[in-house]
C-alpha cells in the first residue's frame, strides 16, 4: 500500500468534517466538525512528512494542535457565553449578520 | 500500542526510497481507516452533543496511531494527550454545561441548505481526491534519516532553530487565548452585593416562602439532590429540587414508593406482632 | 529646478478652495471675495503661462515630471502645449465670471434659521474652486493616468454643485425641484462614472501594453518602434477611452444627462458643465485618442463622423422644440460639440484648430447666453420660455446681450463662433464634402432657435409678470460685457489664438500622418 | 489713397458702435452723428471716386490689405479690401441714398423715443453693406452678407413690440440664412478647388477647373443671391420686411441690401461664364421672380408690399440681366443703380404718404392725395415715370438696355425672355399705374382710424422732402446720364467685360414695342382704377388675385411643408429624446436595480448559508487550479 492512501483518508474526513460544519445548528457540534477537519490536515502533513522525509510537515502539524487548542479555549468560551445570553447554542438563531 | 509503534519504526527505518508499505501496516491502515470515517460520520450524525463528542474522540484515537504509523511518534503521544486527553475532555464539560441530554433535531431548518452542502461536499471531496491522484507519487522517502537521531530531538531541532519565532508566536498565542477565555467567561458583577438582611426583607415583602426551601430528600436512606422532599401526606414538593435538575427532566420521584414500603414494612411488623388488618385498621 | 508654474495654476485654486470652505458661516460676503480673489490670482498664473508658452516651441512645454508611485510607473507629469494653453487660459478666464455671476446663488433662504454648521456658500464658491483646479490640472497632465483620476474626480465636486444648488426661485414647488435636482445629479454622475470605468480598463490595458503612462514615453516608444500595438488591442482601447470622453463631450446617443444637469442646475454651474467640464472630454479626444491609437482613430472616423453629424442635427432640432430655455441652451451646446468633434475627426488642419478655437470660442459664447438667461430667470423665477415677452421694452441692455449671446451661439460673423465654425466647416468638408454639407445645415437650425428664443422672450407686448423687470445692475454687466468684448475681438481678430493652436495641431496630424488635402487646380496668384 | 478705404467702413462703424453703447446721454444728438458720420462715408467715397477717375482704365482697381484674419495653413483669410469700379459704383450708391436716408430718417423718427437706437442700426447696416462690397475675397464678403443680414434684420423688427415686426424680422433673417448656407458652400468648394477664396485668384483659374465644380459653385451662389435678393424660391421675405420703418424698407429692401445678390452674380462673372447650365438657372431664376414679383404687385393694396413685389420685379431684371454673362452684366449694375434712385424715391414717397395718413397703408383709403402733398405727389410721380421706363427717363434706358440684351441672347431663349422682359414691362405699367391713381388721383377714402383720429393729410417736413426731391433728379436724369455715349458701359467694361450682344431685332423695334406695351398696362390700369371709383373694401377679385394677394400661395406652402412638417418633426424628435435614448439608460437601470433585489435574499443572514457560499466558492478554486495545471 502507499502512503498516498492516508492522504485520500484525510481528504475523505475533512471533507466530512466541512459538511458537518455546514448541517449542523449546534455549536458545540459545528466546533466539532471544524476539529475533524483540523486533525484531517493534520494526518495529510504527516503523511507528506513522511513522503518527503522531512520533519517540516510534523512540525506544522504540531503548530497546528496547539492553535487549535487555543482556539478550542476561545471558542468555547464564546459558546458559553453565548449560551449564558441567549439560552441557546444554535448558529442559526445568531443571524445578526442581516441588518 | 507499542507493538504498532515498533512495527511503524523498523517499517521507517527500511531504504530511504521505497514505493509500498508493509502489509502489516495496510491491514491496520483499512480496519482503522474504517473505524475513523465510522467515527466522523456519527460526529455529524448523532442527535446528542455527547455521542458526537465520543465518536470524535474515537476518531482521533485512531489518527493518533496514524500518526504513529507514519512515523511521527511524538505527535502521536501528543495527539492523544492534548486532543483526546485534554481538548474533547473540555468539549464534554461545555455539552454537560449545555446540557447533556439536550438533542437537538437534525431537521434542516434553511431551504436547500442540505443539499448545497451535500453537493459541495461531494464535489469538494472529488476534487480533493483528484488532486491527490495526479500529485500522488508512487515512490516516497521514509523518515528513516530524518528520526535517525530520534523522532522528539529531529522535531526539537527544527522547532529551536528553523521555527523559533513561530513558537514563541504559538506561545504568545495560548497565554493570550487563555486570557481571552477567562475574559469571555467571566461575569462583571454590575451591582453591589445584597446584604442577607436585604434579602431578608426582601422575601418578607414578596411574602412567598418565608422560610428556608426544604432540604430534598426524605428519610435517611434518600438524600441524593436528584430526589424531591415529600410533604407530609407523601406528596413530592417542586421546591426541594434544584432547577436546572428540573429543567434537565433529571429528578428521581421516589414519593409513592416510599409509601409503599412503608406500607410493606407496617405489614410484616403486623404478622410479626400476630396483629390482624382490623386492629391494623382501626 | 525653476518654480512648477502649471502645478501652480492648478494648486492655486484649490488651496483657494479649502481657505473659502473654512470660512465660519457667519463672514459669507468675505467668502464670495476670497473665493473672486483665488479665481482671478489663477487667471494671472494662466496669463503667465500664456505669456511663457512659444508657440514654435517643442511640443510640451512648461514640463514637470516627478516620480509619484514608482511600483507601476505613475508619474505626475505636466506640460501643456497649444491647445492645453488655451483651454487653459479659457477655464482661468471664465471661473471669476461664474463666481461673480452666481454671487447671490448660493445664499440661505431667508426662512432657514441661523446654524454654525450650515454654510452652503462657502461650499458653493469651494466647489468651484475645486472642479477648477481639476480641470485646469487635467488640461496639463501628460500622465494618461493622472489625467485619468482628475477626470473621475471632477465628477464629485460637479455632483454636488448640481445636487445640491438648484435655481432659487424655480415655477415648480421646492419640493419637485429638488427631486428634479437630485435625479439629475445622479444620472450625471452615472453617465460619467460609467464612462469612466470603461476608460479605467483602457486605461490598464494600455499599461499592459505599453508598460507606462507617460505620454511622451509611449510617444517615443512608438517611434522607435520597440513599441507596436496590435490592432485588434489599439482598436478596443481607442474605444474605451473614447467611450469615457464621448460621454463627457457629450455625443449622441450619450447626452441625455446633459440637459437635465444643465437644466436643473443654477446659470453659472451650467455654464460650468458645458463651458468647462465638457471641454476635457473633447480635449482629450485631440491629445489621448487621437495621439496613443492614431490607426484606430482612422479606422473608427467614418462611424464618429456620423455620430457627430446626428449630433449637430439632432441637437438643433431637439433645441428648436424645446419650453424650457436652459434646456435650449442644453441641445443647443450638443449641436456645437458635434461640431466640436467632427472637426477633430475630420483631420485636417483646419478642422482641428477650428475644433480647438471652438472649445473655447463655445465656452465664452455659452457662457454669455447662459449667464443672461440666468440673469433672467432669476429676475423672473421661471425657467419657461412662454412666461415671458416684451422684455427688450422693459430691459434694453438686459435683451441686448441677451441677443448678442444668442447671435454667437448662431456663429455670426464678426463673433468668434463663427470663425472656428467656419474653419470646422471647411476642414470637414476639404475631406469629406458630403458631411460638410449636411453640417450647415445645422447652421441655418441654429438661426431658427436662437432667434425663436430671441423673439419669444424679448419681443411682441409686454407680459405683465416681466412689467416690473429691472434691467441689468452693474455686477451683472461686469460679467456680461468682458465676454461680449471677447466674443468681439476674437472674432475679428483671432490670429493671437490661431497662432498657439497651429503647431500644436500639426503635431497631432503628424502622429495620425494625416495631411490636409490638395486643392484641384493651383490658383494663379 | 488707398488707405482711405477703410475708412469707408470706419466711420459709420464708429458710428453704430457709438450710438449703440452710447446710453440714453445721447438721445438729443444721436441722430445728428449718424448721419453726419453717413455723409463724412460719402464724403471719403467721392474723395476716392475722383482719385479713381484720375487714373487710367486698368489701373483703377486699389486694395488695401488691413491684417490676416483667419490663418490656418493653407487656409489664409485676410481681412483686405479692393476697391475697383464695381465697387466704386456700389460704394457711392450705398452712401448715397444712405445719407439721403439718414437725413430722411431724422424727420421721419421724430416721435420714436428710440430713435437713436434706429439710426445706430443705420450705421450698422451702412458699414456692413460697405464690407460687402469692398471686400476682396469670398469670406470677408460673406462676413459683410451676414451682416446686413443682421442689420435688416435689426431693422424689420425696430418696432418689436409688434408681433408681427418680430415675425417678419426672424423670417428674413432665416429664408437668407438658407441662402447663406449656400455662400459659405460656395466658398468651401472654392476653397478646395482653387485653396483659396480671394477674388483675384479665384476669378483668374476658373478656367483650370471642371465644368461641374464650376455649375456647382455657380449654383451655390446663385443660391446665396437668392436668399439675399429675394429671388424665386426665397422671395416670401421681401413681403413681411415691410412691417420694419418705411426708410429701411428704401434703403434696404429697395436699394441697396436686396441688389447683393446681383453684386455677388456679377463680381462672380468668371465662374458664371464657365458654368452655361449655371447661368441658365440664373435666367430662369431672374424671368419667373420677374413675372412673378408683378404679379404680386398687381394684387396688393398696401402701398408698401406693392412696392416690394415691383422691387421683387425690377431684380428679377437685374438678376435676368447678370444670367445673360457679358452681355449683361453692366446694364444689370445699371438698372441696379437706378432702380435704387427710383425705387428708394418711391419708397420715401410712400413714407411721406404714410406719414401724413396716421401711418395708413391701405391704399383703398387713399386717394386725392394730390392736393394734399404736392412734393410729394411730383417727386413719387417722377419715380413712377422712371419705373415704368417713361422715355427719357432712367428706366427708360436701363430697362430697355435690358430687353435688347434679353433678345440679344439669341435662338429660342432669347426669344422667349425677350417677350418674358417685355410683358415684365407691361405688368409694372399696370401695377405702377394703379398705385399711382389709388393713392393721388380719384376721390378722398379716407376714414378715421381704430382711434377715431380723423387722417388730415398734409406735406411733411423739409427733413424728409429733400430727400426726395434729390433721388427724383436722380431717377429722372441718371440713366440717360449713363447710357448716352455708353458711359457706364465703358466705366465697368475693365471689371465685368463686356461685349455687344447682337439682338435679332433692332433697338428701335424693341423700344417701340415697349413703348406699346406700357401704354397698353397704364391703359387697362386707368380703366379699372382711373375711370371708375375703387371700392374702400377690396373685391373678392379673381383666383388670381386672390392667390397673388397672398404672394401666389408661398407662404401657405412654406407654412404646411416646413414649419408644420418642421413642427411635428420636433415634436417627435422630443418625445424620442425622451423615452427611447433616455429610456433605454433608464431601463438598463432599472434591471439592474432588480437583479441586485433577487441578489439580496441570499443575505438572509444565516452563518451557515454564508459557510456554504465559501465552501462551493473554495470547491471551485480548487476545481481552477487543477485545470490550470491539467491544461
Amino acid at each position: 500500500m502507499n502512503p498516498v492512501y492516508y492522504l485520500y483518508l484525510a481528504s475523505l474526513l475533512f471533507t466530512i468534517g466541512a459538511a458537518g460544519v455546514l448541517i449542523r445548528r449546534n455549536a458545540i457540534v459545528v466546533f466539532m466538525c471544524v476539529e475533524l477537519m483540523l486533525n484531517a490536515c493534520n494526518l495529510a502533513f504527516v503523511t507528506f512528512s513522511r513522503m518527503h522525509g522531512n520533519l517540516d510537515g510534523q512540525i506544522i502539524a504540531f503548530f497546528t494542535m496547539v492553535v487549535a487548542a487555543a482556539e478550542v479555549v476561545v471558542g468555547l468560551a464564546i459558546i458559553v457565553s453565548v449560551f449564558r445570553s441567549r439560552h441557546s447554542a444554535s448558529v442559526d438563531d445568531a443571524s445578526l449578520m442581516k441588518l | 500500542m507499542s507493538t504498532l509503534a515498533a512495527s511503524a519504526g523498523s517499517l521507517t527505518s527500511v531504504a530511504a526510497a521505497a514505493s509500498t508499505t508493509s502489509t502489516g501496516e495496510a491491514v491496520q491502515f483499512w480496519v482503522l481507516g474504517t473505524v475513523a470515517v465510522i467515527g466522523a460520520l456519527s460526529t455529524i450524525l448523532m442527535k446528542k452533543a455527547v455521542h458526537s463528542a465520543l465518536s470524535l474522540a474515537a476518531t482521533m484515537i485512531v489518527l493518533a496511531v496514524f500518526y504513529l504509523a507514519n512515523g511521527a511518534y511524538f505527535l502521536g503521544v501528543v495527539q492523544i494527550i492534548v486532543y483526546t486527553g485534554a481538548i474533547m475532555m473540555l468539549f464534554l464539560f461545555v455539552v454537560m454545561l449545555v446540557g447533556v441530554t439536550a438533542a437537538d433535531s437534525l431537521k434542516e431548518t434553511l431551504k436547500g441548505q442540505r443539499w448545497l452542502a451535500a453537493l459541495c461536499g461531494l464535489g469538494f471531496g472529488v476534487l480533493l481526491i483528484a488532486g491527490i491522484g495526479n500529485a500522488s507519487l508512487d515512490s516516497f522517502t521514509g523518515l528513516g534519516q530524518a528520526n535517525a537521531g530520534g523522532n522528539v530531538e529531529g522535531l526539537a531541532a527544527l522547532l529551536f532553530t528553523k521555527y523559533v519565532f513561530a513558537f514563541e508566536i504559538t506561545g504568545a498565542l495560548l497565554i493570550t487565548a487563555s486570557v481571552g477565555a477567562m475574559l469571555l467567561t467571566h461575569r462583571e458583577r454590575t451591582e453591589r452585593a445584597k446584604t442577607q438582611r436585604e434579602m431578608a426583607e426582601e422575601r418578607v415583602r414578596k411574602g412567598t416562602q418565608l422560610p428556608p426551601l426544604p432540604a430534598p430528600g426524605v428519610y435517611a436512606r434518600h438524600n441524593a439532590v436528584d430526589i424531591a422532599g415529600l410533604l407530609p401526606d407523601g406528596t413530592a414538593s417542586e421546591l426541594t429540587v434544584n432547577k436546572t435538575l428540573k429543567a434537565r427532566g433529571q429528578i428521581r420521584d421516589v414519593s409513592n414508593e416510599a409509601i409503599a414500603d412503608l406500607k410493606a414494612l407496617e405489614r410484616s411488623s403486623a404478622e410479626r406482632l400476630g396483629r390482624d388488618e382490623e386492629e391494623v385498621n382501626s | 529646478m525653476s518654480f512648477p508654474l502649471l502645478t501652480a495654476t492648478a494648486a492655486l485654486p484649490a488651496l483657494g478652495a479649502i481657505a473659502t470652505a473654512a470660512v465660519p458661516a457667519a463672514r459669507r460676503t468675505a467668502a464670495k471675495w476670497l473665493a473672486l480673489v483665488f479665481s482671478l490670482a489663477t487667471l494671472v498664473l494662466a496669463a503667465l503661462v500664456v505669456v511663457r508658452f512659444e508657440p514654435g516651441g517643442a511640443r510640451y512645454q512648461i514640463t514637470e515630471s516627478h516620480a509619484w508611485i514608482s511600483d507601476f510607473g505613475v508619474r505626475y507629469e505636466l506640460g501643456v502645449d497649444g491647445i492645453g494653453v488655451a483651454l487653459l487660459a479659457l477655464t482661468a478666464l471664465l471661473i471669476p465670471f461664474v463666481i461673480l455671476a452666481g454671487w447671490h446663488d448660493a445664499d440661505p433662504l431667508e426662512d432657514t434659521r441661523p446654524n454654525r454648521r450650515w454654510r452652503p456658500t462657502q461650499g458653493f464658491f469651494a466647489l468651484i474652486l475645486m472642479v477648477e483646479a481639476m480641470v485646469i490640472l487635467s488640461f496639463e497632465a501628460t500622465d494618461v493616468f493622472l489625467f485619468y483620476i482628475l477626470f473621475e474626480a471632477m465628477l464629485i465636486p460637479m455632483y454636488f454643485l448640481i445636487g445640491g444648488f438648484g435655481d432659487r426661485a424655480h415655477a415648480g414647488g421646492d419640493e419637485a425641484a429638488a427631486t428634479q435636482r437630485s435625479y439629475a445629479a445622479v444620472k450625471f454622475l452615472l453617465y460619467n462614472l460609467v464612462g469612466g470605468l470603461i476608460m479605467l480598463a483602457a486605461v490598464i490595458g494600455l499599461y499592459t501594453v505599453a508598460g507606462t503612462f507617460s505620454l511622451s514615453e509611449i510617444a517615443e516608444a512608438r517611434a522607435n518602434g520597440s513599441l507596436s500595438i496590435a490592432t485588434g488591442t489599439e482598436r478596443w482601447l481607442f474605444l474605451g477611452f473614447f467611450f469615457a470622453f464621448a460621454v463627457k463631450a457629450p455625443l449622441w446617443p450619450l447626452h441625455t444627462w446633459l440637459p437635465n444637469a444643465m437644466g436643473e442646475s443654477t446659470a453659472p454651474v451650467a455654464v460650468l458643465i458645458t463651458a468647462v467640464v465638457d471641454k476635457v472630454g473633447t480635449f482629450a479626444m485631440l491629445r489621448f485618442c487621437l495621439q496613443l491609437f492614431p490607426e484606430a482613430s482612422k479606422w473608427a472616423t467614418p462611424a464618429i463622423l456620423v455620430l457627430a453629424l446626428i449630433s449637430i442635427v439632432y441637437g438643433a432640432l431637439l433645441a428648436v422644440g424645446q419650453r424650457d430655455m436652459k434646456r435650449l441652451i442644453a441641445y443647443a451646446s450638443i449641436s456645437h460639440f458635434g461640431f466640436i468633434i467632427m472637426g477633430i475627426f475630420a483631420m485636417t488642419s483646419q478642422g482641428q484648430s477650428g475644433a480647438t478655437l471652438y472649445m473655447v470660442n463655445h465656452g465664452i459664447s455659452t457662457a454669455a447666453l447662459m449667464l443672461v438667461a440666468g440673469f433672467l430667470i432669476t429676475r423672473r423665477g421661471s425657467r419657461l420660455i412662454a412666461d415671458y415677452g416684451g422684455v427688450q421694452k422693459v430691459a434694453p441692455v438686459l435683451a441686448g446681450t441677451f441677443l448678442i449671446g444668442g447671435l454667437a451661439t448662431l456663429s455670426l460673423p464678426g463673433l468668434s463662433p463663427f470663425v472656428s465654425e467656419f474653419l470646422v466647416l471647411v476642414g470637414t468638408f476639404s475631406r469629406y464634402p458630403v458631411v460638410g454639407i449636411i453640417a450647415t445645415i445645422g447652421i441655418v437650425l441654429a438661426a431658427l432657435y436662437v432667434l425663436v428664443l430671441y423673439q419669444r422672450t424679448m419681443t411682441g407686448p409686454v407680459k405683465a409678470e416681466v412689467r416690473a423687470m429691472p434691467d441689468l445692475s452693474v455686477r451683472e454687466l461686469v460679467v456680461v460685457a468682458p465676454l461680449i468684448a471677447l466674443l468681439l475681438f476674437l472674432g475679428v481678430y483671432p490670429k493671437p489664438l490661431t497662432e498657439i493652436v497651429n503647431p500644436a495641431v500639426e503635431h497631432t496630424l503628424s502622429d495620425v500622418q494625416q495631411t490636409d488635402p490638395k486643392p484641384e487646380v493651383e490658383a494663379a496668384p | 489713397m488707398e488707405n482711405l478705404i477703410a475708412l469707408l467702413i470706419a466711420a459709420p462703424l464708429l458710428g453704430a458702435a457709438v450710438l449703440l453703447c452710447g446710453g440714453r446721454r445721447l438721445d438729443r444728438v444721436g441722430h445728428w452723428l449718424g448721419t453726419l458720420l453717413a455723409a463724412a462715408s460719402f464724403v471719403i467715397g467721392v474723395v476716392l471716386f475722383s482719385d479713381m477717375l484720375g487714373r487710367s482704365g486698368d489701373g483703377r482697381t486699389l486694395h488695401q490689405h488691413l491684417f490676416s484674419w483667419i490663418p490656418v495653413e493653407s487656409f489664409q483669410a485676410d481681412v483686405a479690401f479692393q476697391l475697383d469700379q464695381l465697387s466704386m459704383t456700389f460704394v457711392l450708391l450705398i452712401t448715397g441714398v444712405g445719407t439721403l436716408i439718414h437725413i430722411y430718417s431724422i424727420g421721419y423718427m421724430e416721435h420714436d423715443e428710440r430713435r437713436r437706437r434706429f439710426f445706430g442700426y443705420l450705421n450698422l447696416f451702412l458699414a456692413a453693406m460697405l464690407l460687402l462690397v469692398l471686400a476682396d475675397n469670398y469670406l470677408l464678403l460673406y462676413f459683410g452678407w451676414e451682416g446686413v443680414g443682421l442689420a435688416s434684420y435689426l431693422l424689420i423688427g425696430f418696432w418689436q413690440h409688434k408681433p408681427s415686426a418680430a415675425t417678419a424680422a426672424k423670417k428674413a433673417f432665416l429664408v437668407n440664412r438658407v441662402g447663406d448656407m449656400g455662400l459659405s458652400i460656395a466658398v468651401m468648394l472654392m476653397f478646395t478647388t482653387f485653396g483659396t477664396f480671394a477674388f483675384g485668384p479665384v476669378l483668374g483659374s476658373t478656367g483650370d477647373a471642371t465644368e461641374g465644380k464650376m455649375t456647382a459653385i455657380g449654383l451655390m451662389l446663385l443660391l446665396a443671391a437668392c436668399g439675399k435678393s429675394a429671388q424665386v424660391p426665397l422671395q416670401s421675405w421681401l413681403g413681411d420686411a415691410m412691417e420694419g420703418p418705411t426708410p429701411v424698407s428704401a434703403l434696404i429692401h429697395a436699394a441697396t441690401m436686396v441688389t447683393a445678390g446681383v453684386y455677388l452674380i456679377t463680381r462672380s462673372g468668371a465662374i458664371f461664364n464657365a458654368a452655361p447650365d449655371a447661368q441658365l438657372v440664373v435666367v430662369v431664376v431672374g424671368a419667373v421672380t420677374l413675372l412673378f414679383g408683378a404679379v404680386v404687385g398687381c394684387a396688393k393694396d398696401d402701398i408698401k408690399k406693392a412696392l416690394a413685389g415691383s422691387t421683387m420685379s425690377q431684380i428679377g431684371y437685374m438678376i435676368l440681366a447678370a444670367g445673360l454673362g457679358p452681355i449683361g452684366y453692366v446694364f444689370a449694375i445699371m438698372h441696379l443703380v437706378t432702380h435704387g434712385f427710383f425705387k428708394a424715391g418711391l419708397f420715401l414717397g410712400a413714407g411721406s404718404v404714410m406719414h401724413g395718413m396716421n401711418d395708413e397703408v391701405d391704399m383703398r383709403k387713399y386717394g386725392g392725395l394730390r392736393k394734399h402733398m404736392p412734393v410729394t405727389f411730383v417727386t413719387f410721380g417722377l419715380g413712377y415715370l422712371a419705373i415704368i421706363g417713361f422715355p427719357g427717363l432712367s428706366g427708360f434706358f436701363s430697362k430697355d438696355l435690358i430687353i435688347e440684351a434679353a433678345f440679344a441672347k439669341g435662338g429660342t431663349q432669347g426669344w422667349i425672355l425677350g417677350s418674358v422682359t417685355l410683358l415684365g414691362a407691361a405688368i409694372t405699367a399696370f401695377y405702377m399705374t394703379r398705385v399711382m391713381l389709388m393713392t393721388f388721383f380719384g376721390e378722398k377714402r379716407w376714414q378715421p382710424d381704430e382711434h377715431g383720429h380723423q387722417p388730415h393729410p398734409h406735406e411733411s417736413p423739409k427733413s424728409m422732402t429733400i430727400p426726395m426731391i434729390i433721388l427724383a433728379f436722380g431717377s429722372v436724369f441718371a440713366g440717360g446720364f449713363f447710357a448716352i455715349g455708353e458711359r457706364f458701359v465703358h466705366w465697368l467694361e475693365p471689371v465685368t467685360g463686356y461685349h455687344h450682344g447682337e439682338a435679332p431685332i433692332s433697338a428701335a423695334t424693341v423700344t417701340g414695342a415697349t413703348m406699346v406695351v406700357l401704354v397698353l398696362g397704364a391703359a387697362l390700369a386707368w380703366l379699372m382704377y382711373g375711370r371708375r371709383p375703387v371700392p374702400v373694401t377690396a373685391p373678392r377679385g379673381s383666383l388670381l388675385t386672390r392667390a397673388a394677394r397672398r404672394d401666389l400661395l408661398q407662404d401657405d406652402f412654406n407654412h404646411v411643408v416646413l414649419v408644420r412638417g418642421g413642427e411635428h418633426l420636433t415634436r417627435s424628435l422630443v418625445y424620442v429624446d425622451h423615452t427611447l435614448v433616455d429610456g433605454v439608460v433608464n431601463g438598463t437601470a432599472a434591471s439592474f436595480g432588480g437583479l441586485s433585489g433577487r441578489l439580496r435574499k441570499l443575505q438572509n443572514g444565516y452563518a451557515r448559508t454564508y459557510a456554504v457560499s465559501m465552501f462551493g466558492g473554495t470547491a471551485v478554486l480548487i476545481a481552477a487550479t487543477l485545470l490550470m495545471r491539467a491544461v
